[in-house]
């Protein structure tokens, strides 16, 4: 039971994947207690800082999740969110941010058991990363540097 | 993927066919489909339908009339029920693996002797000689099978048309081919 | 060129015509076919009915032999051989543990670099676009192309043309002039294995696909496996028994076919090995024929 | 001082069985801010809700968090109980501890901690949500119908004779769909053509529905009450006005030799052409794929012997647009064509049909005139077998699903032969006999025993021809799996219902979500069969999966309520959640710096420049304006603003920043 037990935040949009996770919840179909979802209105809403963030404050792992490419909700919210993360994740691989414990992915809201497998696997993958302690210990060196 | 999460071990004939072939029985939804398309199912007790029904149903009962079918002697392994079946279950090798499993709990089916004494004579040559030798295979089936007359009509033909060979074939490591032979169906034998 | 070549057993015995009509049809196409040094028995059906990891292990060892001897391409003319060595090269492919297993048990290492050819898929990679000016005489019969099963099943495995109602045999033959024949037994069983232990059922199978090429006007019935030729073949008297009339039509082997083509003798292709005689007519005639047929197309080309 | 009160529902046993709601209620009464965290039993029932009231009144609460099932389930729910209150809704938010904690996770501790960190965050977020009124917008009172079939035929009628405006769009030639096609009608054996054709003509004479036929959806803008739609009208090389429908130009066409869509291939048609006899509108169209003068640049017979002169081989395509209020999607199915089945002959042997070939045949319209004759010699089939799920209920070669249509139609066939053909004989070979449904199993029952249909439980292995006989090899599971051999004169093959090939890009151009079959899914499998996921568009008939005519019809109707119910207000309510451009006390009125990244990418070009002017009229500083009643808040432009100068209400960067940290527990 002290099995290393990761923290992962999933970033979900409202139309797709968080109907998704609903549908996995109606259709009964168990997945890792160790993801907790936070909706937005569309995965372009999403503020890659949020990744950061979540990182410095105890996060081990993060799904980003949103409607399937054409089938944004809001046209092309998904298309923006996808490019800008083509972006971010190059700088963040640059500053030395491990990508790894980031997922990103579509789930539709009729892919219920999608999001579960999706959920699991993710954890899976965190599990044998271990957790994110070094980033946390270099967030908090930074801070204590320009306190001091 | 859910049945990832169940650890228990079944070990009625289904689970054991599961867990060595991968076919699951449950699957079946009984159509009919290969019977309808089997060329022996005529031959057999049970068509192969009814086989996996039988696996089905759990019952110990059932599990042995299967061990002691005809069915799965009969068995040409055609692949023409996999090739047609709706729901992918794969029978042929379901069907190596019962066959396997009728051996070595001594329920081999009486009416198929043949079939089985024709399969150990056959790999007994190989065992011998490396290759099959087909004169031999005969006479050594006759005797197993007691049935000395059989095709007695044929074999002068096929001499004459030199269609049998008077000496056996030898392939020189011998050694070799007698080794995979104990360390694979000599070994399930004593184990058994 | 040389290519790998495991006659395997019937083909050295009961079937000998087979192989020697292989070889010579290749050699026709300069192509040598070198026997797999010291190849053993695969097992056929006798070793998976009763061991899979015997099953496993005896055409491993061919495959590893051949791999030794630098062979890429391996031409196995005999389905049942044809399949084993597939099903086997498959499943070792694709399970790790297995083939560590099987490497262990024949005390020999299988790579997995040996690329299986059956009969069609050798004429159809190496012969059949050199075919047409090497013709003698046409092939201008009505053949009945049997399949059987293990040409093309299990198809996820084999991959060969499709398993309903295949084609490449018919197009072969098409290509010689053979007119060949739509019928409906193309891939049924003809009892295989049961040949010895079963007659009466292997009577009945291919007692069905004997009549129903005959009964559609097959002059002939090609065939590319030593087991369904046997069956079809040696025990016509079985079948005829068992359909209550007497059915000619004389099976041979597709290179027998392709052979004669190319004007190679009935003598060496071992016409005389078969039980229902082989008496095609006259080669006049058959040019003749052939002319008449060529005119024809002539006129209606023109 | 933020006053949160927390309410945990326990849904009966939905969530208190995997969740401790009791512990739940006690951890979150500790959160900062909370002063009352209370769980019950059924919070969304009357005494639950009055329950959320009593406190807001009496513990003055600043903020309601209900954990409980899916936002997208109860949020309205409890937001109005807020508001009648006296709390704007907008401060009421909703953990969901069913759908994303209790329904998929067992019962223990961690579960429990799962659903108090879900509840925290929505605390931290509550906190931070401000009071918002909601956007009032008005409603084009217009529907539009997409689909002439049985569906949309019903949706349009309803809701135009519910006194609204209704534009209909059919891509064929003629409006009428699948159900045209079919002779009779299960379980009541009336006839399809003698119920339907009535209606079709309802629609074209109706005032108040525009038809618009060979045409095809282009584009959809806008939202719920204010869609803007482009209509693609196909050329029909024909001036509608000037056609009388006589018919000349069929018969002189020299283009003989199209296999009829409308017979299912088993007759032939023309260039110009009119689909069937009762088709409405009952006037031509030229197909420019066959057309001779399409193809080579002569011929015009159609024209010389036109005698209205109504031929026009110059017509485009023309692109209407239009504005409507709701969407009713109608587009119906397809049929698998059995050709996959190599073992079966279709495609092969003329014989062997599929279930709709022969609903023509057995139509007096259809090209035997209604006779049962097989297409290959026209000879009356005496030994006739039906083969149910041919390609459903096969994950192997066809689709996996049942189509639940082809069980009713295969006893109905057989009947419809045994009425024909007296001293025939018809087998089925079957696998289930699904016959659910207002006396369908009657229905079934009557197949058999009246009518000496003969059920044979068990799939066909293959079919073969032998001297002009079909060979049918089957088994019959229920006798020891005995094979049956059955010389047949004709089969027929009850193919698998399959979505429309277009359904896909039509989806996505509505941005209405769909399954893995491409059938529109609809927004909740249980409560709303209807709606969408899109505010606005609805769904009717066989589009959302396999139907019969009874279920699509009862389904266009609910669509057809759910459009009325919507133009019954002649404005909108829409959620306020829309992006906002921040504003700071001069000099620098904003810390937007007019960069205008945000318009490139909204995509309701919905932002617009502000020009801030001083009392004197000069302009000091120009910044974004995003218009309320255009935004639709994805809030794309919020993550790309450089200078952090856009948020949108209700997902403010200091709520879910906030939330993220309350996520890992550490604030």
């Amino acid at each position: 039971m002290n099995e290393f037990e990761p923290k992962v935040v999933a970033f979900v949009c409202n139309w797709c994947t968080y109907a998704g996770a609903d549908l996995t919840g109606t259709s009964r179909i168990k997945y890792a207690p160790n993801v907790k979802i936070i909706r937005f209105p569309c995965t372009g809403r999403i503020d890659f800082m949020l990744i950061l963030k979540a990182f410095a404050k105890g996060a081990d792992g993060i799904i980003i999740s949103g409607c399937h490419p054409n089938d944004c909700h809001y046209t092309s919210g998904n298309f923006h969110a996808k490019r800008r993360w083509m972006v971010f994740r190059t700088m963040l691989d640059f500053l030395g941010v491990d990508v790894n414990r980031i997922t990103f992915s579509w789930v539709s809201a009729a892919e219920g058991a999608r999001w579960a497998e999706i959920v699991n696997t993710t954890v899976d993958g965190i599990k044998k990363l271990g957790p994110y302690d070094n980033y946390r210990k270099m967030v908090n060196e930074e801070t204590e540097v320009n306190n001091g | 993927m859910s049945d990832n999460h169940n650890h228990i071990v079944d070990n009625s004939l289904a689970g054991k066919v599961k867990e060595h072939t991968g076919v699951l029985a449950a699957r079946c939804y009984q159509c009919g489909k290969c019977s309808a398309g089997c060329p022996v199912s005529e031959d057999m007790d049970y068509p192969p339908s009814l086989i996996m029904r039988m696996l089905q149903t759990g019952d110990p009962k059932d599990e042995e009339l299967v061990l002691r079918s005809k069915s799965i002697w009969f068995c040409l392994t055609c692949e023409m029920c996999i090739a047609r079946c709706p729901m992918e279950v794969d029978i042929p090798p379901m069907m190596d693996f019962l066959r396997g499993e009728s051996i070595k709990q001594n329920k081999a089916n009486l009416a198929s002797k043949n079939i089985i004494s024709f399969h150990k004579a056959f790999l007994d040559s190989i065992r011998q000689t490396g290759r099959l030798y087909e004169l031999g295979l005969t006479l050594d089936f006759k005797v197993r099978s007691m049935k000395l007359m059989q095709d007695m009509s044929i074999v002068p033909t096929m001499l004459a048309k030199n269609k049998l060979n008077f000496l056996p074939e030898l392939i020189k490591n011998r050694r070799n081919i007698k080794q995979i032979f104990q360390k694979t169906i000599d070994k399930k034998e004593e184990t058994k | 060129m040389k290519l790998g070549f495991y006659p395997g057993c019937s083909l050295e015995g009961m079937s000998r015509e087979y192989s020697d009509s292989v070889v010579a049809l290749a050699k026709r196409f300069d192509i040598e076919l070198v026997q797999i040094p010291d190849w053993n028995c695969c097992g056929a059906t006798a070793a998976h009915n009763l061991n899979k990891e015997l099953s496993l292990s005896l055409p491993a060892r061919n495959l590893a032999l051949a791999e030794k001897e630098g062979f890429t391409d391996v031409v196995v003319p005999c389905a049942a051989c044809y399949s084993r060595f597939s099903t086997t090269h498959h499943e070792l492919m694709h399970n790790h543990d297995l083939r560590h297993r099987i490497n262990e048990v024949m005390e020999m290492e299988y790579k997995g670099t040996i690329n299986t050819l059956n009969v069609i898929q050798f004429i159809d990679k190496y012969i059949i676009d050199k075919i047409e000016e090497k013709i003698v005489n046409k092939f201008n019969y009505k053949a009945a192309c049997y399949y059987g099963c293990l040409l093309v099943r299990p198809n996820n495995i084999l991959g060969f043309d499709r398993t309903e109602d295949p084609q490449t045999m018919d197009v072969v033959m098409r290509k010689i002039g053979a007119d060949s024949i739509d019928w409906a037994f193309k891939t049924e069983c003809c009892g295989a294995g049961l040949s010895v232990s079963a007659t009466n059922t292997v009577a009945r199978l291919s007692g069905k696909i004997v009549d129903d090429a005959e009964h559609r006007g097959a002059e002939v019935i090609i065939v590319a496996c030593p087991m369904c030729h046997s069956n079809l073949d040696m025990r016509r008297s079985e079948i005829n028994k068992y359909l209550g009339k007497k059915v000619t039509t004389p099976v041979i082997y597709i290179t027998q076919a392709l052979g004669l083509a190319v004007g190679i003798s009935e003598k060496e292709l071992g016409f005389n090995r078969h039980f229902v005689p082989v008496n095609f007519p006259k080669k006049a005639e058959i040019e003749k024929k052939a002319e008449v047929k060529t005119q024809i197309e002539e006129v209606n080309n023109g | 001082m933020a006053r949160i009160g927390v309410f945990v529902c326990h849904c009966g046993e939905n969530i208190s069985a995997t969740v401790d709601c009791g512990k739940v209620a006690q951890v979150t009464s500790d959160i900062p801010g909370v002063v009352v965290s209370v769980d019950y039993k059924y919070m969304c029932s009357d005494p639950g809700q009055t329950m959320i009231k009593e406190y807001i009144e009496k513990k003055k609460l600043t903020g309601v968090v209900v954990a409980a099932c899916s936002p997208r389930m109860h949020e309205p729910t409890f937001r109005r109980a807020c508001g009648e209150a006296g709390l704007n809704p907008f401060l009421c938010e909703m953990a969901n501890v069913r759908e994303h904690c209790s329904w998929v996770h067992d019962k223990n501790d961690v579960t429990t901690d799962k659903a108090i960190d879900i509840v925290r965050t929505l605390v931290e977020k509550v906190k931070r949500n401000e009071p918002l009124m909601p956007i009032k917008v008005p409603v084009t009172k217009t529907a539009l119908v997409i689909g002439g079939g049985v569906a949309g035929i019903q949706s349009a009628l309803d809701i135009a004779n519910c006194g609204h405006k209704v534009i209909m769009v059919e891509k064929d030639p003629s409006i009428g769909g699948h159900m045209s096609q079919l002779s009779e009608t299960f379980p009541t054996l009336d006839c399809s053509q003698c119920i339907l054709t009535p209606r079709m003509v309802e629609v074209a004479q109706h005032p108040n529905i525009t038809l618009y036929t060979y045409a095809e959806v282009e584009s959809l803008d806008g939202f719920i009450g204010n869609f803007k739609v482009k209509i693609r009208k196909k050329a029909k090389s024909l001036d509608e006005k000037l056609c009388t429908g006589c018919g000349l130009c069929c018969t002189k066409c020299p283009v003989k030799n199209i296999p009829s869509e409308f017979d299912q291939g088993l007759s032939n048609r023309r260039a110009i052409y009119v689909p069937f006899p009762q088709a409405v509108p009952n006037k031509p169209v030229i197909d420019k794929e066959h057309c001779t003068y399409y193809i080579k640049g002569k011929c015009k017979v159609c024209e010389i012997v036109c005698p209205t002169k109504a031929i026009r081989f110059d017509q485009e395509d023309e692109i209407i647009e239009v504005e409507v209020g709701a969407l009713v999607l109608a587009t119906g199915f397809d049929i698998k064509r059995a050709d996959f089945f190599p073992e079966y002959g279709f495609g092969k042997y003329k014989d062997v049909i599929d279930g709709l070939q022969f609903e023509r045949i057995a139509s007096a319209s259809g090209p035997t005139l209604g006779e049962i004759r097989r297409p290959s010699d026209g000879q009356i089939p005496k030994k006739i077998v039906f083969l149910a799920c041919a390609g459903s209920r096969d994950p192997a070669k066809g689709i996996e699903y049942c189509s639940k249509i082809c069980c009713m139609y295969t006893a109905k066939h057989a009947i419809l032969y045994k009425h024909k053909v007296h001293d025939g004989t018809a087998y089925i070979f079957y696998m289930d006999i699904r016959a659910a449904g207002k006396n369908y199993d009657e229905f079934t029952r009557r197949a058999i025993e009246e009518d000496g249909a003969k059920y044979i439980r068990g799939r066909v292995s293959r079919i073969y021809e032998r001297d002009g006989k079909l060979i049918v090899v089957g088994v019959d599971t229920l006798m020891n799996a005995k094979t049956v051999e059955i010389e047949a004169d004709m089969v027929v093959l009850a193919t698998a219902g399959i979505a429309s090939p277009g359904a896909e890009e039509l989806a996505q151009k509505l941005h209405v979500s769909y399954d893995q079959h491409k059938f529109f899914a609809e927004a909740h499998p249980k409560l709303k069969p209807v709606e969408t996921n899109t505010a606005g568009i609805f769904l009717a008939g066989a589009c959302q999966n396999v139907k019969d005519i009874p279920e699509s019809v009862a389904q266009a109707s609910g669509a057809a309520v759910k459009v009325c119910g919507l133009f019954s207000n002649d404005e909108l309510t829409r959620d306020p959640s829309v992006a906002v451009v921040n504003r700071t006390a001069p000099p620098l009125f904003s810390t937007c710096v007019g960069c205008f990244l945000c318009q490139s990418v909204c995509p309701y070009q919905a932002i617009e420049k502000e020009e801030i002017k001083s009392r004197d009229g000069k302009i000091l500083k120009t910044i974004a304006f995003v218009n309320p009643s255009v935004c639709q808040g994805c809030g794309t432009c919020v993550a790309l603003c450089r200078s952090k100068s856009i948020d949108i209400l209700g997902y403010t960067h200091k709520q879910v920043y906030a939330e993220v940290e309350a996520l890992l527990n550490t604030l």
